[in-house]
């Protein structure tokens, strides 16, 4: 059974969350501690959403320098797939395996709702288990999910396909381009800023449109472990 | 103790919607002249005699401001 | 205090006469000479301190612990509960292994001079007081109170309010699940933020706040102790801040949700290596409060040394330590051999912790400070003993004429148009407009057990996967209603509360409360408050909900105009398995919508008289609770066979309200036929308890039917839902395209605070 | 145009826990010799020639501080 790994900084929230999301897709959820630079062998690894070091200074500014983002950084670059939802995103780019960065909502407010989303890059590690183009509906919950980055940047990603997930029906947050989440070159490391472990039961969540990540991951592993 | 102020704006590029917001609420206050407002973050810090500026350069470009968005300044009290 | 030097027990003996400010702490006289008797002797600048945070109003409920008692007295046989009023929270037994414990709580005044921060410490607040417990705090709900949504200051309120209970929640990953926005004149300078915790926990897990074992080890841990909120206890919650004692003091406590979030991981690993013998979160009085109540409940005694407290404000003196109310702190008791594993739990979440103190079985509480003795006190006399009032009680001059002003004569709506036009205005009204401007900034998926959040009539939380059992939880209150009748103001609340936990399928179990009121030194206001509790009282013997808990918040007014009388009331049900709830609104074509209850012609205090003329007077809707109890086992019975594929329980704003909201919920219309004979008015905004709209499938109408009758519960085939058609279709009465009602609906609460 | 700066720090009585998360991020990063830290807001305004600094001042206390918790300091770059 692959196994996917998810940190759980001091603030973490969505960690319990992910891993039932990492259960559901078949796979086995291993807790990863900040603290703890070790990786038990996990075949990919997700960084949960939450308050990491209560979003203080820059959301994931402090989290970034944790023991375990040392070894997930490093194993990134080797290929390790990675997925930050939320929290988890802003921690990938304030290290440096994402472009760009995000700052408050236009709206100034924290916004919680279910949101429309384009997938535009069926292509990554967490991604392959949707269709190219599909739309799903993915709970999206943040005060800091405004995705900026310079022209050249914006550019590149849009020019090498690297947006993954697109707002539609209204830009809930003033990010650019409607960027809801993107990828590295390889396609191996994934942050996006919906909360797809919250939309894998009918019953806890807007449908299950969000377990497509975890199953995509899963699935991989699966067929490298064979 | 000496005391470091280091100050941190967004760049020119990035959005800004807290400055944009205190821009529009003047005018509902009926403040004429404030032609563009940008917020961003002060810090001071209270360091030992020994920590120099370099340091100092190096906290704020590592920890205190994200390079990709921001920029900063470094000055003493 | 500080500019002398610490004042002593031995000074205290040498020195009988000093003058002290006994005043200034809020205490009485004959409070102050009590003191001295308990004493034997003047009490030292430190025991007195100590003595004037916990006999405030706040601590010590004098004026209301005579009233309270009834809660004790009439409540109702169960064996549902575990822990009873009188701990930080009850604890009610849900089944499979599972306890909850659930309460709410006030943060109304600090909330006016801060709103973020003062809403937001509320929260914190509440969340430790159901930590405490030996629970996982898993969902909060929020009752809050304004002043007009014009009112200029409501600009200011509101927005801080909700960004602050939602700054902090959020921050500590629970979902927020449920709770109510009212406006009224009254609340203009007395905003009320009210705020629900519910927790988790195994039944054999509960934790009590005892001091037991003499030689065990009392351990502060959690934030750092700093100058916040001294005097809190005593001026800012219990009465009018211009008194209080100001010094370069905060005069605002800054909450600090992550330093929460990691206390509430920290305590919950320290539970389950079971490592405490009891524990005490520091709210109200700091740790006069937990030190007094620690001993009082325990072996008695406690020795604790004053300077080994971590300090923020290393210029604090001791009566201020005494006193701070600075948030995100717990204090534990713990067995020596226990005290390692216990500071390495706390190492590995980086809290600080630190051994301030013994147990002991002296009967004293005593602290040294600079190695000189400032506390020898029985703890109990300052704990359990304090002042307890009889205040007068007079019904208020102007009752009987608000109630004879029954509003019989109000202009009604005469024809189809004019309804049209009233039902329009009422859904856009502040009180019943669309909320989510508000909810929306609020998780509510975080921990992913969320099954029913706002606008649902009650939040209901899965507590187990692998059963799928779950707790429902509704806050209710209506000052209105209250302010006319306020024994059976509070009896509505109770019963809407009842209502909306019934209506998801669940079985209503026990009930919290916060019951928010004026100056109980106005003998009005006091009337209003014995007539409240005896109403609550009497109602939860009569559904066998016992009160479990709660809060109350005297000085509620501005000069001498006090607040509606506003009793906020928390019912807490059971269901056993989640995926059986019933949701609210419209969704399955051709369902037939169903009318429970009966409507009679009751408009005092409705959200009618007072949205279109301003009128406040009458009788209250009348309250039957076996109504209610019918009502809760017909839903309970339709959840298990799936009988009904929507509940909405009807309240402010009547039948129309409620149509309107079920339409809205998922765009689906409907078509209604009111009852031949009936007034349409009378039908649509009538505001007669104990109602509730649901929608049944074609398939299970007899069934249904059958059981509502079994029941006596008078059940009125109104309607059908359209699917096709995105219309409020009331035939021969109006027609309301979805479209035009959502904006009516919607547009209200983010045009106001659109900037 | 001229650029007026308002730096708005919390009073110092009044908790800061960014503050303090930062300095604890300061200590697990190796960086010594910074004993406090405290985060406030920094704001540039560009207004007209006419603006006085009463008139800033005044936006600074309605809105760009909070009296109830929060000081600001106004100087012209
Ligand atoms: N209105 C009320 N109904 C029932 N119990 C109440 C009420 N007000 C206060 N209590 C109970 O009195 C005890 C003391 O209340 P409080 O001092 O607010 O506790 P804490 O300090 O832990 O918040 C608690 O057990 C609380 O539940
Ligand atoms: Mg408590």
């Amino acid at each position: 059974m692959p196994r996917v790994g998810v940190v759980t900084f001091p603030g973490s929230l969505d960690d319990r969350d992910a891993a039932r999301a990492i259960r559901v897709a078949g796979a086995e959820a291993v807790p990863l501690w900040h603290a703890d630079p070790e990786l038990h062998d996990v075949d990919a690894v997700v960084l949960p959403g939450g308050f990491s070091y209560g979003d203080y200074l820059r959301c994931g500014a402090i989290a970034r320098f944790s023991p375990v983002m040392q070894s997930i950084t490093a194993a990134a670059r080797d290929g390790l797939p990675v997925l930050g939802i939320c929290n988890g995103f802003q921690v990938l780019c304030e290290a440096h395996l994402l472009p760009g960065a995000l700052v408050r909502n236009d709206s100034r407010k924290f916004v919680c709702r279910d949101q429309l989303l384009r997938v535009e890059n069926a292509a990554t590690a967490w991604t392959s288990a949707y269709e190219q183009g599909q739309d799903v509906v993915v709970p999206l919950k943040n005060g800091e999910g405004a995705y900026v980055a310079d022209k050249r940047t914006l550019a590149e990603l849009e020019g090498e396909g690297r947006v993954v997930v697109r707002y539609l029906n209204g830009n809930p947050n003033g990010s650019y381009h409607d960027i809801a989440g993107i990828t590295n070159e390889a396609g191996n490391v994934v942050g996006l800023m919906p909360h797809p472990e919250h939309a894998v039961e009918e019953l806890t969540g807007p449908g299950t449109d969000g377990l497509g990540f975890f199953l995509s991951v899963a699935g991989l592993a699966a067929g490298a472990a064979r | 103790m000496p005391r470091v102020i280091v100050d941190v704006v967004l760049k020119p590029e990035i959005l800004d919607p807290q400055g944009q917001a205190i821009a529009g609420a003047l005018g509902r206050l009926g403040v004429s002249g404030v032609r563009d407002v940008r917020q961003g973050k002060h810090f001071e810090l209270d360091v030992d005699d020994d920590v120099d500026d370099d340091a100092i350069t190096k906290v704020a470009d590592t920890l205190l401001a994200n390079p990709v968005i921001e920029n900063f300044t470094v000055r003493r009290e | 205090m500080s500019e002398h030097p610490t004042d002593t027990v031995q000074a205290a003996e040498a020195d009988p006469d000093a003058k002290q400010p006994y005043k200034e702490l809020g205490l009485a006289e004959d409070e102050y000479l009590h003191i001295r008797e308990l004493l034997g002797r003047r009490p030292t600048s430190s025991e007195l301190a100590i003595y004037s945070v916990m006999w405030s109003e706040h601590c010590s409920y004098k004026s209301s612990r005579v009233h309270l008692r009834q809660f004790g007295e009439k409540a109702p046989k169960t064996d549902a509960l575990l822990v009873g009023m009188g701990e930080n929270a009850g604890v009610v037994d849900v089944g499979d292994g599972w306890a909850v414990t659930f309460k709410i709580e006030s943060h109304n005044h600090p909330s006016y001079v801060e709103p973020y921060q003062g809403a937001a410490t509320g929260v914190g607040g509440i969340v430790r007081d159901i930590l405490t417990m030996g629970a996982r705090p898993i969902a909060v709900l929020d009752s809050l109170r304004f002043g007009p949504l014009r009112a200029l200051d409501t600009g200011r309120v509101l927005p801080g309010v909700v960004a602050g209970i939602g700054g902090y929640g959020n921050c500590l990953g629970l979902p927020n699940i449920g709770g109510e926005v009212y406006f009224d004149d009254t609340y203009v300078g007395n905003p009320l933020v009210n705020a629900l915790c519910v927790g988790v926990l195994r039944a054999d897990g509960v934790k009590l706040a005892k001091a037991d074992g003499p030689g065990n080890k009392v351990v502060l841990f959690g934030a750092r102790t700093g100058g916040d909120g001294i005097g809190g206890a005593s001026v800012l919650a219990s009465a009018s801040f211009d008194e209080a004692h100001q010094k370069k003091r905060p005069s605002v406590q800054v909450g600090d949700p992550f330093a929460e979030k990691v206390l509430i991981e920290c305590c919950l690993e320290i539970f389950a290596a079971d490592l405490v013998v009891g524990i005490q979160d520091l709210g109200a009085a700091g740790i006069s409060c937990a030190t007094t109540e620690l001993a009082a409940a325990g072996a008695g005694g406690m020795d604790v040394d004053l300077d080994l407290v971590p300090l923020r404000d290393p210029t604090l003196t001791p009566e201020e330590i005494l006193m701070s109310e600075s948030q995100e702190r717990m204090m534990a008791v713990v067995e020596p051999d226990r005290l390692e594993q216990f500071l390495e739990v706390c190492a590995k979440w980086e809290v600080t912790a630190t051994v301030i103190g013994t147990v002991t079985d002296t009967g004293r509480l005593r602290m040294t400070w600079r190695g000189e003795q400032i506390v020898d006190l029985p703890p109990g006399t300052a704990a359990n003993d304090g002042p307890v009032y009889q205040r007068p009680i007079e019904r208020p001059l102007d009752q009987d004429a608000l109630v004879e002003h029954d509003g019989a004569t109000l202009p009604r709506p005469r024809n189809g148009a004019e309804l049209r036009a009233t039902v329009m205005r009422l859904a856009g009204s502040p009180n019943l407009a669309d909320k989510s401007w508000i909810t929306d900034q609020y998780d509510r998926y975080v921990m992913g057990n969320t099954v029913l959040a706002p606008p649902e009539d009650a939040g209901l939380v899965r507590l187990d996967e692998s059963t799928q059992r779950g707790v429902a939880i509704s806050t209710d209150g209506n000052g209105r209603y209250t302010r006319l009748d306020p024994y059976a103001g509070a009896q509505l609340a109770l019963a809407e509360a009842y209502r909306n936990v019934a209506i998801t399928g669940a079985r209503p179990l026990a009930v919290t409360n916060c019951l928010n009121f004026g100056s109980p030194e106005d003998p009005a206001v006091m009337w209003q408050f014995a007539e409240a509790v005896r109403g609550l009282a009497d109602g939860c013997q009569t559904l066998g909900t016992p009160v479990t808990g709660g809060n109350v918040s005297f000085y509620n007014q501005t000069g001498t105009s006090p607040i509606l009388p506003t009793p906020v009331i928390g019912v807490l049900g059971v269901i056993d398995d989640v995926r059986r709830r019933i949701p609210q609104g419209f969704s399955a074509d051709r369902s037939q919508i169903y009318l429970l209850g009966e409507t009679r012609d009751e408009f005092g205090g409705s959200e009618w008289a007072w949205a279109v003329h301003g009128f406040l007077g009458g009788r209250p809707p009348a309250v039957d609770f076996s109504r209610e109890q019918a009502i809760a086992e017909v839903l309970a019975e339709a959840a298990r066979e799936g009988w009904v594929d929507s509940a909405h329980d009807l309240a402010e704003g009547g039948l129309a309200q409620a149509l309107v909201e079920c339409c809205l919920r998922r765009d689906v219309g409907a078509h209604i036929t009111l009852p031949d004979g009936g007034d349409p008015f009378v039908e649509l905004l009538s505001e007669s308890a104990g109602r509730v709209l649901v929608s049944v499938p074609r398939l299970y109408e007899a069934e249904f039917a059958a059981c509502c009758a079994a029941h006596d519960l008078p059940a009125q085939r109104i309607g059908v839902v359209d699917l096709l058609e995105p219309v409020l279709d009331v035939e021969g009465v109006f027609r309301l395209p979805l479209g035009e009602l959502r904006e009516a609906w919607s547009r209200t609460l983010p045009a106001r605070f659109a900037d």
